[in-house]
Protein backbone atom coordinates (compact mmCIF):
# COMPACT_ATOMS: atom_id res chain seq x y z
CA UNK A 1 0.00 0.00 0.00
CA UNK A 2 0.96 3.51 -1.02
CA UNK A 3 0.05 6.77 0.39
CA UNK A 4 1.12 9.91 -1.61
CA UNK A 5 2.10 13.16 0.11
CA UNK A 6 1.73 16.39 -1.03
CA UNK A 7 2.68 20.12 0.24
CA UNK A 8 3.51 20.69 3.61
CA UNK A 9 2.76 16.60 4.14
CA UNK A 10 5.45 15.77 2.33
CA UNK A 11 7.77 18.42 4.01
CA UNK A 12 6.44 17.23 7.21
CA UNK A 13 7.33 13.28 6.73
CA UNK A 14 10.27 13.99 4.56
CA UNK A 15 9.08 11.94 1.28
CA UNK A 16 6.51 12.18 -1.04
CA UNK A 17 5.31 8.33 -0.21
CA UNK A 18 4.76 6.11 2.29
CA UNK A 19 4.97 2.55 1.88
CA UNK A 20 3.16 -0.06 4.27
CA UNK A 21 4.01 -3.64 3.60
CA UNK A 22 1.20 -5.87 3.31
CA UNK A 23 0.11 -7.77 6.55
CA UNK A 24 -0.26 -6.53 9.93
CA UNK A 25 -0.01 -2.53 10.80
CA UNK A 26 -1.37 -2.11 7.29
CA UNK A 27 -4.24 0.31 8.12
CA UNK A 28 -7.74 -0.99 6.58
CA UNK A 29 -10.07 1.99 6.95
CA UNK A 30 -9.51 5.67 6.00
CA UNK A 31 -9.89 6.42 10.10
CA UNK A 32 -6.69 3.90 10.82
CA UNK A 33 -4.54 5.35 8.07
CA UNK A 34 -5.30 9.17 9.89
CA UNK A 35 -4.60 7.39 13.54
CA UNK A 36 -1.48 5.41 12.17
CA UNK A 37 0.15 8.42 10.49
CA UNK A 38 -0.98 11.03 13.44
CA UNK A 39 1.03 9.03 15.93
CA UNK A 40 4.19 7.85 13.13
CA UNK A 41 4.22 11.81 12.57
CA UNK A 42 2.41 13.95 15.63
CA UNK A 43 2.86 17.41 12.76
CA UNK A 44 0.69 16.41 10.62
CA UNK A 45 -2.17 16.20 13.83
CA UNK A 46 -1.24 19.84 13.62
CA UNK A 47 -2.29 20.85 10.45
CA UNK A 48 -5.53 22.69 10.30
CA UNK A 49 -7.43 20.42 8.21
CA UNK A 50 -6.06 17.10 6.31
CA UNK A 51 -7.96 15.28 3.86
CA UNK A 52 -7.92 11.80 2.62
CA UNK A 53 -8.15 10.91 -1.57
CA UNK A 54 -9.07 7.36 -2.47
CA UNK A 55 -8.67 7.49 -6.23
CA UNK A 56 -8.86 11.19 -6.83
CA UNK A 57 -11.95 11.81 -4.95
CA UNK A 58 -12.07 13.01 -1.19
CA UNK A 59 -13.61 10.37 1.30
CA UNK A 60 -14.99 9.76 4.61
CA UNK A 61 -12.96 7.90 7.73
CA UNK A 62 -15.28 4.62 7.31
CA UNK A 63 -14.21 3.88 3.83
CA UNK A 64 -12.29 0.54 3.70
CA UNK A 65 -9.37 0.29 1.60
CA UNK A 66 -8.93 -2.11 -1.07
CA UNK A 67 -5.66 -3.51 -2.88
CA UNK A 68 -4.79 -1.09 -5.76
CA UNK A 69 -6.34 1.74 -4.46
CA UNK A 70 -4.58 5.26 -5.24
CA UNK A 71 -4.37 6.95 -1.69
CA UNK A 72 -3.33 10.65 -1.26
CA UNK A 73 -3.31 13.10 1.94
CA UNK A 74 -4.14 16.49 0.91
CA UNK A 75 -3.33 19.15 3.81
CA UNK A 76 -5.07 22.30 3.26
CA UNK A 77 -5.10 23.30 -0.15
CA UNK A 78 -5.08 26.94 -1.39
CA UNK A 79 -4.72 27.41 -4.60
CA UNK A 80 -6.12 30.56 -6.70
CA UNK B 1 -20.08 20.40 -28.00
CA UNK B 2 -17.73 20.64 -24.75
CA UNK B 3 -18.93 23.25 -22.13
CA UNK B 4 -15.82 23.26 -20.46
CA UNK B 5 -11.96 23.78 -20.66
CA UNK B 6 -10.18 22.65 -17.75
CA UNK B 7 -6.15 22.74 -17.76
CA UNK B 8 -3.25 22.98 -15.49
CA UNK B 9 -0.42 24.39 -17.27
CA UNK B 10 3.19 25.13 -16.06
CA UNK B 11 2.74 29.50 -18.06
CA UNK B 12 -0.45 30.90 -17.75
CA UNK B 13 -1.41 33.11 -21.33
CA UNK B 14 -4.39 35.16 -19.61
CA UNK B 15 -5.94 36.91 -23.10
CA UNK B 16 -6.56 33.74 -24.58
CA UNK B 17 -10.01 33.39 -22.17
CA UNK B 18 -12.06 35.53 -24.04
CA UNK B 19 -12.14 34.07 -27.16
CA UNK B 20 -12.67 30.82 -25.63
CA UNK B 21 -15.51 32.23 -23.69
CA UNK B 22 -17.46 33.88 -26.37
CA UNK B 23 -20.40 32.51 -27.65
CA UNK B 24 -23.35 33.72 -29.94
CA UNK B 25 -25.83 32.17 -27.39
CA UNK B 26 -24.08 34.89 -24.68
CA UNK B 27 -24.83 38.44 -23.96
CA UNK B 28 -22.26 37.98 -20.34
CA UNK B 29 -18.63 37.13 -20.11
CA UNK B 30 -17.13 37.28 -16.39
CA UNK B 31 -13.68 37.02 -15.79
CA UNK B 32 -11.35 36.42 -12.68
CA UNK B 33 -7.55 36.00 -12.99
CA UNK B 34 -5.90 35.84 -9.85
CA UNK B 35 -2.34 36.96 -9.81
CA UNK B 36 0.42 37.22 -7.25
CA UNK B 37 0.52 40.10 -5.05
CA UNK B 38 3.63 42.16 -3.48
CA UNK B 39 2.48 42.23 0.06
CA UNK B 40 0.99 40.12 1.98
CA UNK B 41 0.00 40.64 5.29
CA UNK B 42 2.51 43.07 5.76
CA UNK B 43 5.57 41.15 4.36
CA UNK B 44 7.52 41.45 0.73
CA UNK B 45 6.80 38.25 -0.84
CA UNK B 46 9.84 36.76 -2.83
CA UNK B 47 7.92 34.44 -5.16
CA UNK B 48 5.16 31.63 -5.09
CA UNK B 49 5.43 28.13 -5.46
CA UNK B 50 2.37 26.06 -6.59
CA UNK B 51 2.07 22.13 -6.21
CA UNK B 52 -0.28 19.96 -7.43
CA UNK B 53 -2.10 16.64 -7.12
CA UNK B 54 -2.54 16.85 -10.57
CA UNK B 55 -5.38 13.92 -11.55
CA UNK B 56 -7.20 14.37 -8.61
CA UNK B 57 -7.03 18.65 -9.33
CA UNK B 58 -8.47 18.54 -12.82
CA UNK B 59 -11.25 16.16 -11.44
CA UNK B 60 -12.22 17.99 -8.96
CA UNK B 61 -12.04 21.83 -11.60
CA UNK B 62 -14.09 19.60 -14.01
CA UNK B 63 -16.60 18.98 -11.27
CA UNK B 64 -16.89 22.47 -10.05
CA UNK B 65 -17.45 23.66 -14.07
CA UNK B 66 -20.02 21.05 -14.44
CA UNK B 67 -21.98 22.01 -11.57
CA UNK B 68 -21.80 25.76 -12.17
CA UNK B 69 -22.88 24.89 -15.87
CA UNK B 70 -25.86 23.20 -14.23
CA UNK B 71 -26.72 25.64 -11.87
CA UNK B 72 -26.59 28.76 -13.75
CA UNK B 73 -27.27 27.27 -17.26
CA UNK B 74 -23.40 28.68 -18.62
CA UNK B 75 -22.79 28.43 -22.29
CA UNK B 76 -18.93 28.20 -21.38
CA UNK B 77 -16.87 27.46 -18.45
CA UNK B 78 -12.53 28.02 -18.24
CA UNK B 79 -10.80 26.82 -15.33
CA UNK B 80 -7.43 27.10 -15.48
CA UNK B 81 -4.08 26.89 -13.02
CA UNK B 82 -0.60 27.58 -13.55
CA UNK B 83 1.52 25.24 -11.00
CA UNK B 84 5.14 25.75 -10.52
CA UNK B 85 7.23 29.03 -9.33
CA UNK B 86 5.17 31.97 -10.05
CA UNK B 87 6.92 35.63 -9.36
CA UNK B 88 5.18 39.33 -8.58
CA UNK B 89 2.32 40.11 -10.70
CA UNK B 90 2.77 36.57 -12.58
CA UNK B 91 -1.22 35.29 -13.36
CA UNK B 92 -1.68 31.96 -11.26
CA UNK B 93 -6.02 31.86 -11.92
CA UNK B 94 -7.98 32.39 -14.88
CA UNK B 95 -11.88 30.97 -14.01
CA UNK B 96 -14.23 32.38 -16.45
CA UNK B 97 -18.10 31.99 -17.22
CA UNK B 98 -19.95 33.19 -20.15
CA UNK B 99 -24.09 33.02 -19.98
CA UNK B 100 -26.85 34.79 -21.68
CA UNK B 101 -27.21 37.61 -19.38
CA UNK B 102 -25.01 39.08 -16.26
CA UNK B 103 -26.28 37.82 -13.52
CA UNK B 104 -25.41 34.69 -14.51
CA UNK B 105 -21.84 35.27 -15.28
CA UNK B 106 -20.85 36.90 -12.28
CA UNK B 107 -22.24 34.60 -9.72
CA UNK B 108 -20.80 31.49 -11.41
CA UNK B 109 -17.82 33.12 -12.25
CA UNK B 110 -17.44 33.82 -8.57
CA UNK B 111 -18.46 30.32 -7.42
CA UNK B 112 -15.77 29.10 -9.35
CA UNK B 113 -12.96 30.61 -8.05
CA UNK B 114 -14.54 30.29 -4.22
CA UNK B 115 -14.79 26.54 -4.86
CA UNK B 116 -11.95 26.05 -6.28
CA UNK B 117 -9.70 27.68 -3.34
CA UNK B 118 -11.88 25.38 -0.82
CA UNK B 119 -11.49 21.77 -2.58
CA UNK B 120 -8.89 21.48 -5.77
CA UNK B 121 -5.96 20.07 -4.32
CA UNK B 122 -3.42 22.75 -5.10
CA UNK B 123 -1.00 24.02 -2.36
CA UNK B 124 0.94 27.97 -2.57
CA UNK B 125 4.03 28.08 -0.81
CA UNK B 126 5.24 31.90 -0.17
CA UNK B 127 8.39 32.48 -0.55
CA UNK B 128 9.75 35.33 2.08
CA UNK B 129 13.47 36.46 2.40
CA UNK B 130 14.19 35.07 5.31
CA UNK B 131 11.34 31.90 5.56
CA UNK B 132 8.92 30.05 3.39
CA UNK B 133 5.35 29.38 4.09
CA UNK B 134 2.84 26.95 2.99
CA UNK B 135 -0.34 29.02 3.21
CA UNK B 136 -3.58 27.94 4.92
CA UNK B 137 -1.57 24.86 6.55
CA UNK B 138 -1.55 25.65 10.10
CA UNK B 139 -4.60 27.17 12.44
CA UNK C 1 -0.32 57.21 -11.92
CA UNK C 2 -3.44 57.54 -13.50
CA UNK C 3 -5.36 54.78 -12.43
CA UNK C 4 -8.58 54.68 -14.77
CA UNK C 5 -8.73 53.92 -18.33
CA UNK C 6 -11.91 55.02 -20.40
CA UNK C 7 -12.51 55.27 -23.82
CA UNK C 8 -15.08 55.10 -26.36
CA UNK C 9 -13.96 53.26 -29.64
CA UNK C 10 -15.22 52.34 -32.83
CA UNK C 11 -13.80 48.64 -32.76
CA UNK C 12 -12.92 46.70 -29.00
CA UNK C 13 -10.20 44.85 -28.57
CA UNK C 14 -10.86 42.65 -25.48
CA UNK C 15 -7.33 40.95 -24.98
CA UNK C 16 -5.31 43.71 -24.29
CA UNK C 17 -7.54 44.60 -20.80
CA UNK C 18 -5.43 42.28 -18.46
CA UNK C 19 -2.04 43.61 -19.12
CA UNK C 20 -3.99 47.28 -18.42
CA UNK C 21 -5.71 46.33 -15.18
CA UNK C 22 -2.23 44.09 -13.96
CA UNK C 23 -0.43 45.62 -10.87
CA UNK C 24 1.96 44.18 -8.59
CA UNK C 25 -0.37 45.82 -5.61
CA UNK C 26 -3.33 43.25 -6.90
CA UNK C 27 -4.41 39.77 -6.11
CA UNK C 28 -7.61 39.77 -7.85
CA UNK C 29 -8.15 40.92 -11.22
CA UNK C 30 -11.99 41.30 -12.50
CA UNK C 31 -13.54 41.65 -15.67
CA UNK C 32 -17.22 41.61 -17.60
CA UNK C 33 -17.57 41.80 -21.71
CA UNK C 34 -21.10 42.40 -22.77
CA UNK C 35 -21.35 40.78 -26.26
CA UNK C 36 -23.93 40.73 -28.99
CA UNK C 37 -26.40 38.10 -27.88
CA UNK C 38 -27.87 36.35 -31.47
CA UNK C 39 -31.12 36.27 -29.56
CA UNK C 40 -33.58 38.57 -27.72
CA UNK C 41 -36.87 38.23 -26.09
CA UNK C 42 -37.29 35.39 -28.63
CA UNK C 43 -36.23 36.93 -31.92
CA UNK C 44 -33.34 36.68 -33.75
CA UNK C 45 -31.43 39.92 -33.80
CA UNK C 46 -29.61 40.84 -37.07
CA UNK C 47 -27.32 43.65 -35.51
CA UNK C 48 -27.26 46.04 -33.24
CA UNK C 49 -26.17 50.01 -33.67
CA UNK C 50 -25.10 51.93 -30.78
CA UNK C 51 -24.65 56.02 -30.89
CA UNK C 52 -23.39 58.09 -28.17
CA UNK C 53 -23.01 61.54 -26.68
CA UNK C 54 -19.21 61.63 -26.57
CA UNK C 55 -18.53 64.36 -24.40
CA UNK C 56 -20.78 63.11 -21.58
CA UNK C 57 -20.64 59.67 -22.07
CA UNK C 58 -16.61 60.14 -21.09
CA UNK C 59 -17.19 61.91 -18.45
CA UNK C 60 -20.22 60.08 -16.86
CA UNK C 61 -17.75 56.57 -17.57
CA UNK C 62 -15.22 58.56 -15.53
CA UNK C 63 -17.07 59.54 -12.84
CA UNK C 64 -18.21 55.86 -12.18
CA UNK C 65 -14.67 54.66 -12.88
CA UNK C 66 -13.78 56.87 -9.84
CA UNK C 67 -16.18 56.07 -7.37
CA UNK C 68 -15.43 52.91 -7.92
CA UNK C 69 -11.65 53.62 -6.87
CA UNK C 70 -12.99 55.33 -3.84
CA UNK C 71 -15.18 52.78 -2.61
CA UNK C 72 -13.22 49.59 -3.42
CA UNK C 73 -9.51 51.04 -3.23
CA UNK C 74 -8.73 49.91 -6.70
CA UNK C 75 -5.46 49.80 -8.47
CA UNK C 76 -6.76 50.13 -12.08
CA UNK C 77 -10.04 50.40 -14.05
CA UNK C 78 -10.77 50.07 -17.04
CA UNK C 79 -14.02 51.23 -19.34
CA UNK C 80 -14.14 51.12 -22.70
CA UNK C 81 -17.48 50.88 -24.98
CA UNK C 82 -17.68 50.50 -28.47
CA UNK C 83 -20.31 52.40 -30.61
CA UNK C 84 -21.29 51.88 -33.90
CA UNK C 85 -22.51 48.74 -35.61
CA UNK C 86 -22.19 45.29 -34.00
CA UNK C 87 -22.63 42.05 -34.99
CA UNK C 88 -23.40 38.73 -33.06
CA UNK C 89 -20.57 38.04 -30.76
CA UNK C 90 -18.86 40.69 -31.23
CA UNK C 91 -18.04 42.59 -27.99
CA UNK C 92 -19.38 45.87 -27.36
CA UNK C 93 -18.27 46.98 -23.45
CA UNK C 94 -15.34 45.54 -21.75
CA UNK C 95 -14.92 46.50 -17.56
CA UNK C 96 -12.49 45.56 -15.23
CA UNK C 97 -11.33 46.25 -11.73
CA UNK C 98 -7.94 45.52 -10.16
CA UNK C 99 -7.70 45.53 -6.13
CA UNK C 100 -5.26 43.38 -3.27
CA UNK C 101 -8.62 41.06 -2.78
CA UNK C 102 -11.37 39.41 -5.02
CA UNK C 103 -14.24 40.64 -2.78
CA UNK C 104 -13.45 44.07 -3.79
CA UNK C 105 -12.93 43.54 -7.67
CA UNK C 106 -15.92 41.37 -8.21
CA UNK C 107 -17.80 44.13 -6.44
CA UNK C 108 -16.24 46.51 -8.01
CA UNK C 109 -16.67 44.98 -12.05
CA UNK C 110 -20.48 44.61 -11.12
CA UNK C 111 -21.20 48.26 -9.67
CA UNK C 112 -18.67 49.58 -13.02
CA UNK C 113 -21.73 47.45 -15.64
CA UNK C 114 -24.44 48.11 -13.97
CA UNK C 115 -24.07 51.90 -13.58
CA UNK C 116 -22.98 52.13 -16.90
CA UNK C 117 -26.28 51.02 -18.43
CA UNK C 118 -27.94 53.00 -16.18
CA UNK C 119 -25.85 56.54 -16.46
CA UNK C 120 -23.92 56.59 -19.51
CA UNK C 121 -25.48 58.40 -22.41
CA UNK C 122 -24.96 55.49 -24.71
CA UNK C 123 -28.03 53.97 -27.00
CA UNK C 124 -28.68 50.78 -28.59
CA UNK C 125 -30.64 50.01 -31.26
CA UNK C 126 -31.52 45.89 -32.62
CA UNK C 127 -31.86 45.44 -35.58
CA UNK C 128 -34.20 42.57 -36.63
CA UNK C 129 -35.55 41.47 -39.87
CA UNK C 130 -38.60 43.21 -40.07
CA UNK C 131 -37.70 45.86 -37.73
CA UNK C 132 -35.51 48.24 -35.36
CA UNK C 133 -36.07 48.81 -32.14
CA UNK C 134 -34.46 51.79 -29.63
CA UNK C 135 -33.94 48.96 -26.25
CA UNK C 136 -35.46 50.36 -23.66
CA UNK C 137 -37.36 53.33 -25.00
CA UNK C 138 -40.69 52.83 -24.16
CA UNK C 139 -42.41 51.51 -20.75
CA UNK D 1 -29.88 78.27 -28.32
CA UNK D 2 -29.28 74.88 -29.39
CA UNK D 3 -31.09 71.63 -28.58
CA UNK D 4 -29.02 68.49 -28.91
CA UNK D 5 -30.81 65.01 -29.64
CA UNK D 6 -29.81 61.34 -29.62
CA UNK D 7 -31.68 57.87 -30.24
CA UNK D 8 -35.08 57.79 -30.25
CA UNK D 9 -35.52 61.49 -29.44
CA UNK D 10 -33.53 62.14 -32.84
CA UNK D 11 -35.67 59.77 -35.00
CA UNK D 12 -38.91 61.52 -32.69
CA UNK D 13 -37.73 64.98 -34.36
CA UNK D 14 -36.47 64.08 -37.17
CA UNK D 15 -33.32 65.56 -36.82
CA UNK D 16 -30.31 65.72 -34.48
CA UNK D 17 -30.95 69.44 -33.21
CA UNK D 18 -33.45 71.78 -32.74
CA UNK D 19 -32.71 75.52 -32.94
CA UNK D 20 -34.65 78.20 -31.01
CA UNK D 21 -34.45 81.84 -31.74
CA UNK D 22 -33.14 84.23 -29.56
CA UNK D 23 -36.08 86.04 -27.52
CA UNK D 24 -40.32 85.13 -27.14
CA UNK D 25 -40.81 81.32 -26.87
CA UNK D 26 -37.30 80.39 -26.18
CA UNK D 27 -37.59 78.19 -23.07
CA UNK D 28 -35.68 79.78 -19.96
CA UNK D 29 -35.49 76.89 -17.65
CA UNK D 30 -35.10 73.06 -18.01
CA UNK D 31 -38.96 72.54 -17.02
CA UNK D 32 -39.90 74.66 -19.48
CA UNK D 33 -37.86 73.48 -22.34
CA UNK D 34 -39.85 69.73 -21.16
CA UNK D 35 -42.96 71.26 -21.82
CA UNK D 36 -41.93 73.20 -25.28
CA UNK D 37 -40.43 70.16 -26.72
CA UNK D 38 -43.38 67.66 -25.47
CA UNK D 39 -46.47 69.86 -27.09
CA UNK D 40 -44.31 70.00 -29.94
CA UNK D 41 -43.34 66.35 -30.15
CA UNK D 42 -46.28 64.31 -28.30
CA UNK D 43 -44.09 61.31 -28.51
CA UNK D 44 -41.28 62.52 -26.53
CA UNK D 45 -43.62 62.75 -23.80
CA UNK D 46 -44.62 58.77 -24.50
CA UNK D 47 -40.82 57.28 -23.60
CA UNK D 48 -40.08 55.88 -20.46
CA UNK D 49 -38.13 58.44 -19.78
CA UNK D 50 -36.23 61.48 -20.95
CA UNK D 51 -33.43 63.60 -18.93
CA UNK D 52 -31.48 66.70 -19.79
CA UNK D 53 -27.58 67.18 -19.56
CA UNK D 54 -26.22 71.11 -19.92
CA UNK D 55 -22.69 70.98 -20.32
CA UNK D 56 -22.52 67.63 -20.10
CA UNK D 57 -24.14 66.94 -16.83
CA UNK D 58 -27.65 65.30 -15.86
CA UNK D 59 -29.67 68.13 -14.70
CA UNK D 60 -33.04 68.96 -12.34
CA UNK D 61 -35.90 70.78 -13.83
CA UNK D 62 -35.43 73.75 -11.95
CA UNK D 63 -32.11 74.76 -13.46
CA UNK D 64 -32.20 78.08 -15.34
CA UNK D 65 -30.89 77.92 -18.83
CA UNK D 66 -27.84 80.35 -19.45
CA UNK D 67 -26.93 81.40 -23.16
CA UNK D 68 -23.97 79.80 -24.27
CA UNK D 69 -25.23 76.66 -22.27
CA UNK D 70 -24.90 72.81 -24.35
CA UNK D 71 -28.05 71.07 -23.71
CA UNK D 72 -29.28 67.89 -24.48
CA UNK D 73 -31.85 65.75 -24.62
CA UNK D 74 -30.96 62.12 -23.10
CA UNK D 75 -33.69 59.43 -23.58
CA UNK D 76 -33.55 55.75 -21.96
CA UNK D 77 -29.61 55.54 -22.09
CA UNK D 78 -29.50 51.45 -22.80
CA UNK D 79 -25.06 51.08 -23.32
CA UNK D 80 -23.60 47.77 -22.55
Amino acid sequence: MEILLFGIAKDIVGKSKIQFAAGEGQPTSVKELRQTLESAYPDLGRLSSMAVAVNSEYVRDELILKPGDEIAIIPPVSGG
Amino acid sequence: MNKTIIEIVDSLEVSKVYAELSDPQSGGICVFVGTVREVTQGETVVALEFETYRNMALKEMEKIALEAVEKWQLNKVVIRHAIGAKKVEDPVVVVGASAPHRDACFEACRYLIDTLKERVPIWKKEIFKNKTVWVSAHP
